[in-house]
């Protein structure tokens, strides 16, 4: 009866909103979805933080522009012995140490340190400065974040759609399809996440994943490089299952005691629709913030298993690989972590906070844990 | 003249929701006095709850706004801090809800939150709390009190854990109970306990009852006093014979006469009050009711005030139509076919 | 015998050295995680660092800096000389020291040596490889762990001697008699890993206990004389506690807060520049007797084309792999480090960093566009760097390079195992003993490739100088040192990279000792790989 | 309840039996693992790699052969004989030597992070709405938007250790608290934030919703119509029901930190725990050390997924255990 | 005379025959899951529609109403039990074999904001029937949700909205118009109305009226509510912990109870005269009613009732007819006169030997079923 109180709504916020969307029968016809849209379209704090995550996106993609037309170097082309001019003057991209001979006595010159943000000192080049091997990071930090954008969301979405399946087969049929999914659930529930995951893309990434049949000539199954970037998305994708998958289950089995999916029976609908056009459709925005959720968990989960080795496998780069190289180089080289981990968190943040938003809209109780420690 | 315990004047409550501003009710009146209930009855939505619940100064808000007066003993309840209501929610007034089920915190043992309710207003230690709230369990009617006290309300069923709201709403002898809809989730059997419960206690505690339904039939058993709500308004108001058998108000008769009665032949067709009601974001110009009444006229179109328009005293409605008009043409909605069937 | 004469001369554990009053109670010390603590198993440097104060065995390497002098001498350890040699280098003859005592009081026995070797069999010791040439080894290496006795190794407790049969002759066995597995424990010593406490030392410390990845306690053993092995120090501290820890940055802190005395792991590269500033001469930088190179696999294409390998010698810049290390590195074009008297630096240099040649030699030897797989260690930051290097670099020059990192603990065992094709990649070499056969003839020479464990990780096989290393290997010790054999084995250095190019070497190492302000860094001796830790003192 | 705690206990073991085989299953994919090799070191003898493989029960293949290595596995690992392929330390002993440091940071984080996170839940809740609302709200969902690694790794160089900025902090590391109660808790200071500010942020906007929404609930509103003081109420009746699913966090967080979870801050702050000791252990493709902490941080999920149930039980009465 | 022997009597075939059915829940616990206790929801039920009328069903809540018309259309199974609908048992028929039959009998349900998939427009929900049975090319679809639409008194406009833009008696009309859309035999409707306020209540009365003669429906019509039962029923089962206790036809329920169950409900229904309910008298039913997990030995009712004797704890009353085929289950009757009960024979043929004295018909001659008004009673 009472509304949720949460908002500063007052009577002349009320009046204005009423007159603006043209009193009750504006919202007739629209759907549940409508709404919840309208109510994000008011949410102007939400809606830019979608507008950064928007702008991310688009930069990461415009990457190869910004390596072909502005730094010059792809995103793995070395360039340690490399010099560039900066003002006018040649500077090495990587400071030259090795030993020298002073005064007939050998004697240490400390180098290998990389050149720093030259923020368009150098015309473009190097503008976030070099890594240790002189590559340029922004051009890094652009490729490494369509890597990470790229794992957060595939992996998001491969494991949403496992988990709605999942839950939909467990909450609809209950007994002993419950009983298996939910003790698969369990199983990967048990395992610490990182700990999991990282042992999954260690063992992975030594020599792929080759496993599968061959039909009529056609293989079915999944052929991975130990490099390739499907083994973090799937990875990462499978050790969410649970997050996502024991909440939808706890609702489909709400909504499966709901009487319109009796009546749908009654009807003589089978359990395929039932599960597809009755209850898919009601969990749907639970899915949705879920999914957010799951994009931004999982882009920090990627930094933190390639921190740890067992992400992103070099030279690809990413945003977690990028801090794990840069963390043994902050005092010379601070940029090298530091702006993939300001990248990060601009993006989960963003991804966070329209995603709060979208809940507040379309308001299902999403709970969801999740480690990264 | 027994006391006069609370007195409503033109009570306005409005709400700001997104879809707009509710008016939830819209200029209420009407006085209580000691020993007396009062029944309001009226359609779902029709602002009956909400005249409840800011009597016990639940409903303010942000988002709220209030008009008029809620005079309890001469103070206006309106004006009284937040703070200072606390002294006056359960101890002057208590309230009984609806839904038994939803409204006893399920995490604590029914006793435990009759104590509280006792505590709060009264400096007792636990053990003489304790030995009232088994008193007052057994006054409503539970049985073992002593060892249902340390129950949780899943443990009890639908009627006793109502019984139990009851008690906990009369701990500390308030002068007024409100009991909104307190029979509506329960069946029939349970309900007339429950009915009878509160006119025995009402007359026990010597308060005043404020009685709310939807139910005419309920409200037939226990009222002194009869209010009719639509859409945030009183549309009718006297006393209950008054109400009951001289109704002036068509939207009155027309509740009487969609019911399917036990006590009537039965009709071939049911009287119905067409369309449903209004909402309270755009309310119809004029009489509230004038959509769906049958007897609408070019009056109409103005709204017509709460007035005394029958000999009787105290009888009030809200009705342009002609006193005579009315008592000759009302029969035939209110016993719908069964004067032809007869 | 019962050798428990004269013990009580000094007795106590204060003493001085031949430089005078420079003992002090105890050395705090930050020290790398090892894998054992047992010189039977371990075969890391952060242990057998201290082995050389703890675990003696019949010779030792001299206790003196090679930065200075001739670190690769051999002395009389336990045993009196460095040994009777006869029978054209096939035949050893030991004779141990009198009264020596193993820090648990137990006398130190000529059988214990024998009992040792059979040990590191049954232990399945890493170190049973080098004693394949031993007289009756081979069912001992056939099934080592049921080894009961080696025929070749003849033992006297009573006259204390200890004579070894060889099966050849072989250049570098007085060294490896000096390496930690030969290191003599006592016959009680348990057939496994004792971990805590290790077995009782026989030098002037033994180890009082160790917890693995934890720390350790070193301290004098009481049952040594003073000035008991001529080429041993008696050492300065009373008593070594280490934390071990293999987090650079924590553990300079610890030494710079002056919390320890001593960091025994690298300082951090990137803070090399903040330390010395800082801390000056407490630091010291040390050019070890270790290769860091490349290798490249002579079996398969692209590198089985020497122009191939040339070019990938071309283009690499050596410099920019020392500026990887943070400039701790010294360019070298050589296989062997530039401290044996074997090393002989090629000149001019073979190969100056030249893109446009390498590209060309790539496009000559027709190998252009050929997918290469760089192998490299996953877990240390430089090591796979270097492998990132590699990898930009061969694509630079024509190659569709791809990089594969392997973690550290399995990386040898996995581009050792010919099932994994591994073409080209990451290694280094930090010597075992001071002699040319532990680099050539163990990573060069192709009469010693394996099917797995194989540590000629390219293949590298040239037949007339895989004849040459072999001949030069079995050599009685009397020729093994000789100025033409010296040269010999600089001409092979010389002709694998130079004409073969077989692999890329590219920095001899460069280690730091990091000491608090209260140490006094002169007495510090960089020995072989290694501080002596026995030999520091405070100022 | 004694039936349904043996119940739940048979199936936590089932639930670990599998779990060591999955790690088992991840692990025997690993086609350079093989430990007789690493185990015999760089110089091994063909027959010394032989003896190792059949010693580790290595050369039995095929079906039997994989249950065989399991089992042998899982026995050495539950009669604490389970060596590590790396360097032969006994897993067991290694976990035991991490539990001080783990406990230490588990404990003391999930105090920070439960206080702060109800604190903060329970302020912006109240003043929902309002600038401190916001404010608390913004940094809470910073809080969660920040990579643990990240963090760890910017308040260790900005705060500690030797890099010429004031090292507020030591430069990680674990001081047992035996030996030194003050450097135990100022080694922790940073790991134990660090840890938390994720836990913090986003218990606090759980328990922030929850709030709003048992306010609306009809047993508050019958605990106001009691007269109740607006304190009483939101901590007797709100805050209880609130933290009902707060508690079920708490506990699998708070389990899968102490299991060694932490592997992150753990890592970064070099800490010596079991966290630390399964990264390196993963590091090195070392399957015991793995299957040690992994069945060992299984446990404690398990057994803390069990309390929970029995907590939640206590707390909420309506819910039977069956 | 049985139940099922009275409905194939009465002419008209029975539509729809439920014979002894059971349904049982179980309660598991322990190691093993064991089924410990049953809840005894529906506890041996037979009645029969016939074709054309409409069954009343009422009780209190929590007594199998809404159980029994689930099983009846298979949303769950019985635990034992026959249901012939149209001649074919379907207690056992597969989800294939069966749907063909729903297309003939429907439900309608109680809450009309349950009952409505929130996300699917009005149009959509009317016409999945449709869909699901392949009836008809879309357009075809279309136009006949249009047509049933206005049938319920909705407009063709709403074909696109959402169910929340409804009120709760235009949500039923959609729930009404999914029912019929398959033109079913029979709806089986649970509480249609209980959710509704008064004045929409009697439009949806109505409205069940006017499509039942429209459609030629059947209804089995569950309500807890005497008084709306009593409008839309032909006859009337009333149920107590799972059992029909009586079984009559309409007015004769009201004017003639049997059961005192019977009778204690009806007075318990409160009426909107307030002369008429000061004046009747009550009966106050004391306590709840039972748990359905371990229901009363002997009658269910007994431990609520006030004529209860040592017979009705210990034996089960069976349903007998007292003629006119109005049956009740009980060991003391009421408003029976001495040759119906002689007739029906309850003494002799349910009381033992044990069987008191006091297994007769309590003496309410004197006394008028008091819910109903004295000039209904002449009717
Ligand atoms: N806090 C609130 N904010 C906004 N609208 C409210 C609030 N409380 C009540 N309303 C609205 O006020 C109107 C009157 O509601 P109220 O609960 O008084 O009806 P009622 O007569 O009690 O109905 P019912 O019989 O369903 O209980 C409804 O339209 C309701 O949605
Ligand atoms: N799925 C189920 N599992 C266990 N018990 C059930 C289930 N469904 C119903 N019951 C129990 O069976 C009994 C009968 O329930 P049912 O819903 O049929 O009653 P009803 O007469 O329809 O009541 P109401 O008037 O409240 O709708 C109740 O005691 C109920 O608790
Ligand atoms: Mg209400
Ligand atoms: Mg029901």
């Amino acid at each position: 009866m009472a509304t949720t109180g949460q908002e500063e709504f007052t009577l002349d916020t009320a009046a204005e909103l009423a007159a603006e969307e043209g009193g009750a029968k504006a919202i007739q016809g629209k759907s549940p979805w409508a709404i919840a849209g309208r109510r994000l379209r008011r949410n102007y704090v939400a809606l830019s933080f979608l507008g950064v995550f928007v702008l991310v996106v688009v930069c990461c993609l415009l990457a190869p522009l910004y390596a072909s037309h502005v730094s010059h170097l792809g995103e793995n082309d070395t360039n340690s012995g490399g010099v560039v001019t900066v003002h006018g003057q040649p500077v090495h991209v990587i400071s030259q140490g090795g030993t020298k001979i002073v005064n007939g006595q050998p004697k240490i010159v400390f180098g290998g340190i990389p050149i720093g943000p030259q923020w368009g000192a150098a015309g473009g080049q190097y503008i976030l400065g070099a890594d240790e091997l002189g590559r340029d990071i922004g051009t890094r930090l652009l490729f490494g974040g369509r890597n990470s954008l790229f794992i957060g969301v595939t992996a998001a979405a491969i494991s949403t759609a496992l988990s709605v399946i999942l839950a939909l087969l467990a909450g609809y049929f209950g007994g002993l399809v419950d009983w298996v999914i939910s003790r698969f659930f369990d199983l990967i529930w048990a395992f610490p996440v990182v700990l999991l995951g990282i042992a999954l893309g260690t063992a992975l990434s030594v020599n792929g994943f080759h496993h599968g049949f061959h039909l009529f000539g056609v293989f079915i199954g999944l052929n991975l490089s130990g490099s390739s970037l499907w083994i973090t998305i799937l990875v990462i994708a499978f050790v969410f299952i649970p997050y996502i998958g024991r909440p939808l289950r706890g609702q489909v089995l709400a909504l499966r005691n709901r009487e319109f999916v009796e009546a749908a029976t009654a009807q003589g609908a089978g359990s395929v629709r039932i599960m597809f056009t009755e209850l898919l459709p009601n969990i749907a925005s639970s899915v949705l913030v879920l999914f957010t959720l799951i994009i931004a968990n999982a882009i920090l989960t990627e930094v933190g298993l390639s921190f740890l080795g067992a992400g992103v496998r070099l030279p690809n780069p990413s945003w977690g690989t990028m801090i794990g190289e840069g963390s043994d180089k902050l005092s010379t080289a601070p940029g090298l972590s530091l702006f993939p981990g300001i990248a990060i968190a601009i993006t989960v943040l963003a991804i966070n906070v329209f995603g709060d938003g979208l809940r507040d809209a379309l308001d299902p109780r999403a709970k969801i844990r999740i480690e990264h420690g | 003249m027994a006391e006069r315990l609370l007195e409503v004047n033109d009570l306005k409550v409005r709400f700001a929701t997104e879809d707009g501003i509710v008016q939830a009710v819209s200029g209420i009146s009407f006085e209580l006095e000691r020993g007396k209930v009062l029944g309001i009855v009226g359609e779902s939505g029709s602002g009956k709850s909400v005249t409840a619940m800011t009597l016990m100064g639940l409903t303010r808000g942000v988002n709220a706004a209030f008009e008029g007066e809620v005079l309890y003993k001469g103070t206006d309840l309106l004006e009284v801090s937040d703070r200072d209501m606390q002294e006056y929610r359960g101890n002057e007034l208590g309230m009984i809800f609806q839904d038994p089920m939803t409204s006893l915190n399920p995490v604590y043992r029914i006793g435990e939150q009759i104590v509280e309710a006792i505590q709060a207003h009264e400096r007792v230690d636990k053990r003489t709390a304790r030995a009232r709230t088994i008193e007052l369990l057994r006054q409503v009617g539970i049985p073992n009190p002593d060892t249902r006290v340390d129950n949780f309300p899943h443990e009890f069923s639908g009627g006793m854990r109502q019984r139990a709201m009851i008690a906990m709403a009369l701990s500390c002898n308030p002068s007024i109970l409100i009991a909104d809809e307190p029979t509506t989730a329960l069946d029939v059997t349970i309900q007339a306990q429950i009915v009878e419960l509160v006119s025995r206690l009402k007359d026990d505690f010597n308060s005043a009852v404020i009685f709310i339904t939807h139910d005419l039939g309920v409200i037939a058993d226990i009222a002194d006093e009869i209010i009719v709500m639509y859409a945030g308004r009183v549309v009718e108001r006297g006393s209950k014979r008054d109400v009951f058998y001289d109704p002036q108000m068509p939207y009155t008769w027309g509740l009487l006469g969609s019911i399917p009665r036990l006590d009537r032949p039965r009709p071939e067709r049911l009287h119905t009050i067409e369309g449903s009601p209004p909402s309270l974001i755009n309310l119809p110009d004029g009489c509230k009711f004038r959509p769906r009444c049958p007897h609408a006229f070019e009056k109409c179109k103005a709204e017509p005030g709460l007035e005394n328009r029958v000999e009787t005293p105290g009888h009030f409605d809200r009705c342009w139509l002609d006193v005579e008009f009315k008592r000759s043409h009302r029969d035939e909605t209110i016993s719908g076919g069964s004067a032809e069937a007869a | 015998g019962s050798g428990g004469g004269g013990g009580g001369k000094t007795g106590t554990t204060s003493g001085t050295t031949p430089n005078g009053q420079r003992t002090f109670p105890v050395l705090k010390a930050v020290w790398a995680t090892t894998d054992y603590m047992d010189p039977g198993l371990s075969y890391r440097l952060a242990s057998w660092q201290l082995f050389q104060d703890v675990y003696i065995g019949l010779v030792v390497k001299a206790h003196v800096s090679c930065q200075t002098s001739n670190c690769t001498k051999i002395e009389p350890g336990l045993a009196t000389t460095t040994g009777t040699v006869t029978d054209g280098g096939k035949d050893y003859k030991f004779t141990l020291r009198k009264g020596m005592k193993y820090s648990n009081g137990e006398t130190v026995k000529a059988s214990d040596f024998k009992h040792t070797i059979v040990r590191d069999f049954n232990m399945n010791s890493p170190g049973i490889g080098f004693f394949g040439n031993i007289v009756g080894s081979d069912a001992c290496e056939a099934n080592p762990t049921k080894c009961k006795d080696i025929s070749g190794i003849i033992t006297d407790d009573g006259a204390g001697t200890v004579e070894i049969k060889l099966k050849k002759p072989e250049s570098d066995f007085e060294f490896v008699l000096s390496i930690p597995f030969t290191s003599v424990v006592p016959s009680s010593t348990p057939n496994k890993d004792t971990e805590n406490p290790p077995p009782a030392g026989n030098g002037p410390y033994y180890i009082a206990s160790y917890n693995p990845s934890k720390s350790f306690v070193v301290k004098r053993n009481p049952n040594w004389k003073k000035h008991e092995i001529p080429a041993i120090p008696d050492g300065n501290p009373d008593e070594i506690k280490a934390v071990m820890t293999d987090d650079q940055a924590q553990s300079a802190q610890l030494v710079a807060s002056g919390q320890d005395d001593y960091d025994e792991n690298l300082l951090p590269t990137d803070q090399l520049s903040h330390y010395k500033s800082k801390f000056g001469d407490q630091i010291r930088f040390f050019t070890t007797p270790s290769t860091y190179y490349f290798f490249m696999n002579f079996r398969l294409a692209p590198f089985d084309n020497l122009k191939a390998r040339q070019a990938v010698n071309y283009a690499v810049d050596r410099q920019q792999l020392v500026n990887l290390r943070g400039g701790l590195g010294v360019p070298t074009y050589n296989f062997l480090p530039p401290s044996y008297p074997q090393y002989k630096k090629i000149t001019p240099n073979p190969y100056p960093y030249n893109l446009q040649k390498a590209k060309q030699l790539v496009k000559q030897s027709g190998t252009a566009g050929q997918t290469v797989t760089v192998y490299t260690i996953s877990d240390v930051a430089v090591d796979l760097s270097t492998g990132e290097y590699l990898q930009g670099q061969l694509k630079k020059i024509g190659y569709n390079a791809k990089l594969k990192a392997i973690a550290g603990a399995n990386y040898f065992t996995i581009v050792g195992n010919q099932a994994t094709k591994a073409q080209i990649g990451f290694t280094d070499w930090f010597e075992d003993y001071p002699y040319p056969s532990d680099w050539f003839n163990v990573l060069q020479n192709g009469d010693r490739i394996t099917k797995v464990h194989n540590n000629n990780y390219g293949n590298v096989d040239v037949k007339s100088l895989n004849t040459q290393m072999n001949k030069l290997a079995s050599l009685p010790p009397n020729q093994a040192l000789s100025a033409s054999t010296n040269a010999k084995w600089a001409a092979i250095d010389r002709d694998l990279m130079v004409k073969y190019a077989s692999s890329v070497p590219y920095l001899n190492g460069i280690l730091t000792s990091f000491f608090s302000t209260r140490m006094n860094v002169d007495c510090d001796i960089y020995d072989d790989n290694n501080d002596d830790v026995a030999q520091f003192c405070t100022k | 309840m004694g039936a349904y705690i043996i119940r739940r206990i048979f199936g936590m073991l089932l639930v670990l039996v599998a779990v060591s085989l999955i790690v088992y299953l991840i692990f025997i994919v690993i086609p350079g693992g093989d430990p007789a090799q690493r185990i015999a070191g760089r110089t091994a003898t063909p027959a010394n790699i032989a003896s190792i493989r059949h010693k580790l029960g290595l050369d039995k293949h095929g079906f039997t052969g994989f249950f065989i290595q399991w089992f042998s596995l899982v026995k050495q690992l539950f009669t604490a004989k389970l060596v590590s392929y790396a360097n032969q330390t006994n897993v067991v002993s290694q976990i035991k030597q991490g539990l001080p440091a783990t406990f230490s940071l588990s404990i003391g984080a999930g105090i920070i992070w439960m206080g702060f996170g109800v604190l903060v839940g329970t302020i912006s809740a109240v003043k929902a709405g309002r600038i401190s609302d916001r404010l608390i709200t913004a940094f809470a969902l910073i809080g969660i938007s920040l990579p643990v690694a990240w963090l760890g790794l910017i308040l260790r160089y900005f705060l500690a250790g030797e890099r010429g900025s004031p090292s507020w902090f030591p430069d990680g590391g674990y001081v047992p608290l035996t030996s030194n109660p003050w450097q135990w808790f100022y080694h922790l200071l940073l790991p134990w934030f660090t840890l938390a500010v994720l836990f913090i942020g986003f218990y606090g906007r759980v328990l922030r919703s929850n709030i709003l929404d048992t306010i609306n609930e009809d047993f508050v509103r019958t605990a106001k119509a009691k007269g109740l003081t607006s304190r009483r109420i939101l901590v007797k009746h709100v805050l209880r029901a609130s933290l009902i699913p707060i508690v079920t966090l708490f506990g699998l967080d708070f389990a899968s930190v102490l299991g060694g979870g932490a592997i992150i801050t753990e890592s970064v702050y070099n800490l010596h725990g079991v966290g630390w000791y399964a990264a390196q252990s993963i590091q090195s493709e070392d399957l015991p050390p793995l299957m040690g902490v992994t069945l060992y941080g299984a446990m404690f999920i398990v057994v803390f997924t069990l309390i929970v149930d029995l907590a939640y039980a206590y707390l909420d009465p309506r819910i039977r255990l069956s | 005379m049985t139940v099922l022997e009275q409905a194939s009597e009465s002419g008209s075939a029975a539509l729809l025959e439920v014979r002894h059915v059971k349904k049982y829940f179980p309660i598991r616990k322990g190691l093993l899951q064991r089924e410990v206790a049953r809840v005894h929801a529906v506890d041996d039920v037979s009645f029969a529609v016939r074709e054309g009328e409409t069954l009343g069903l009422v009780g209190e809540s929590g007594c199998g109403k809404s159980t029994l018309g689930r099983t009846v259309v298979r949303l769950l199974e019985p635990t034992a039990g026959e249901i012939i609908f149209q001649g074919t048992p379907i207690q056992s028929l597969g989800t294939r074999r069966l749907r063909p039959l729903r297309r003939e009998m429907q439900m309608v349900f109680q809450d009309p904001y349950a009952s409505l998939n929130p996300r699917k427009r009005v149009g959509t929900i009317v016409s999945d029937p449709m869909r699901i049975h392949d009836l008809g090319s879309r357009a075809e679809q279309k136009r006949r949700v249009a047509e049933i639409l206005e049938t319920v008194g909705l407009s063709p406009e709403h074909y696109n909205r959402f169910p929340h833009e409804f009120s709760g008696g235009q949500r039923q009309r959609i729930g009404i118009a999914r029912a019929l859309a398959l033109r079913p035999k029979l709806i089986i409707a649970d509480e249609p109305v209980s959710a509704l306020d008064v004045s929409i209540q009697s439009q949806m009365l109505n409205l069940l009226d006017e499509l039942q003669k429209e459609f030629q429906l059947t209804f089995v019509f569950i309500a807890h509510d005497l008084g709306v039962v009593r409008h839309v029923s032909d006859r009337i089962a009333v149920m107590y912990l799972g059992k029909i206790v009586e079984l009559s036809p309409a007015e004769e329920l009201y004017t003639r109870p049997i059961m005192p169950y019977t009778e204690a409900l009806l007075s318990a229904v409160p009426i909107p005269d307030p002369d008429l309910a000061e004046k009747r008298e009550r009966i106050v039913l004391e306590g709840d009613v039972p748990s359905p997990i371990n229901p009363p030995s002997g009658c269910r009712f007994h431990p609520r009732c006030r004529y209860a004797t040592d017979v009705c704890r210990q034996i089960e009353p069976p349903l007998a007819d007292y003629g006119n085929g109005h049956l009740a289950a009980c060991h003391h009757p009421l408003n029976v006169d001495k040759a119906t009960l002689e007739q029906v024979g309850v003494s002799e043929r349910h009381s033992p030997a044990e069987a008191d004295q006091s297994a007769l018909p309590q003496d309410t001659s004197g006394r008028s079923n008091p819910a109903v008004a004295p000039d209904t009673r002449s009717r």
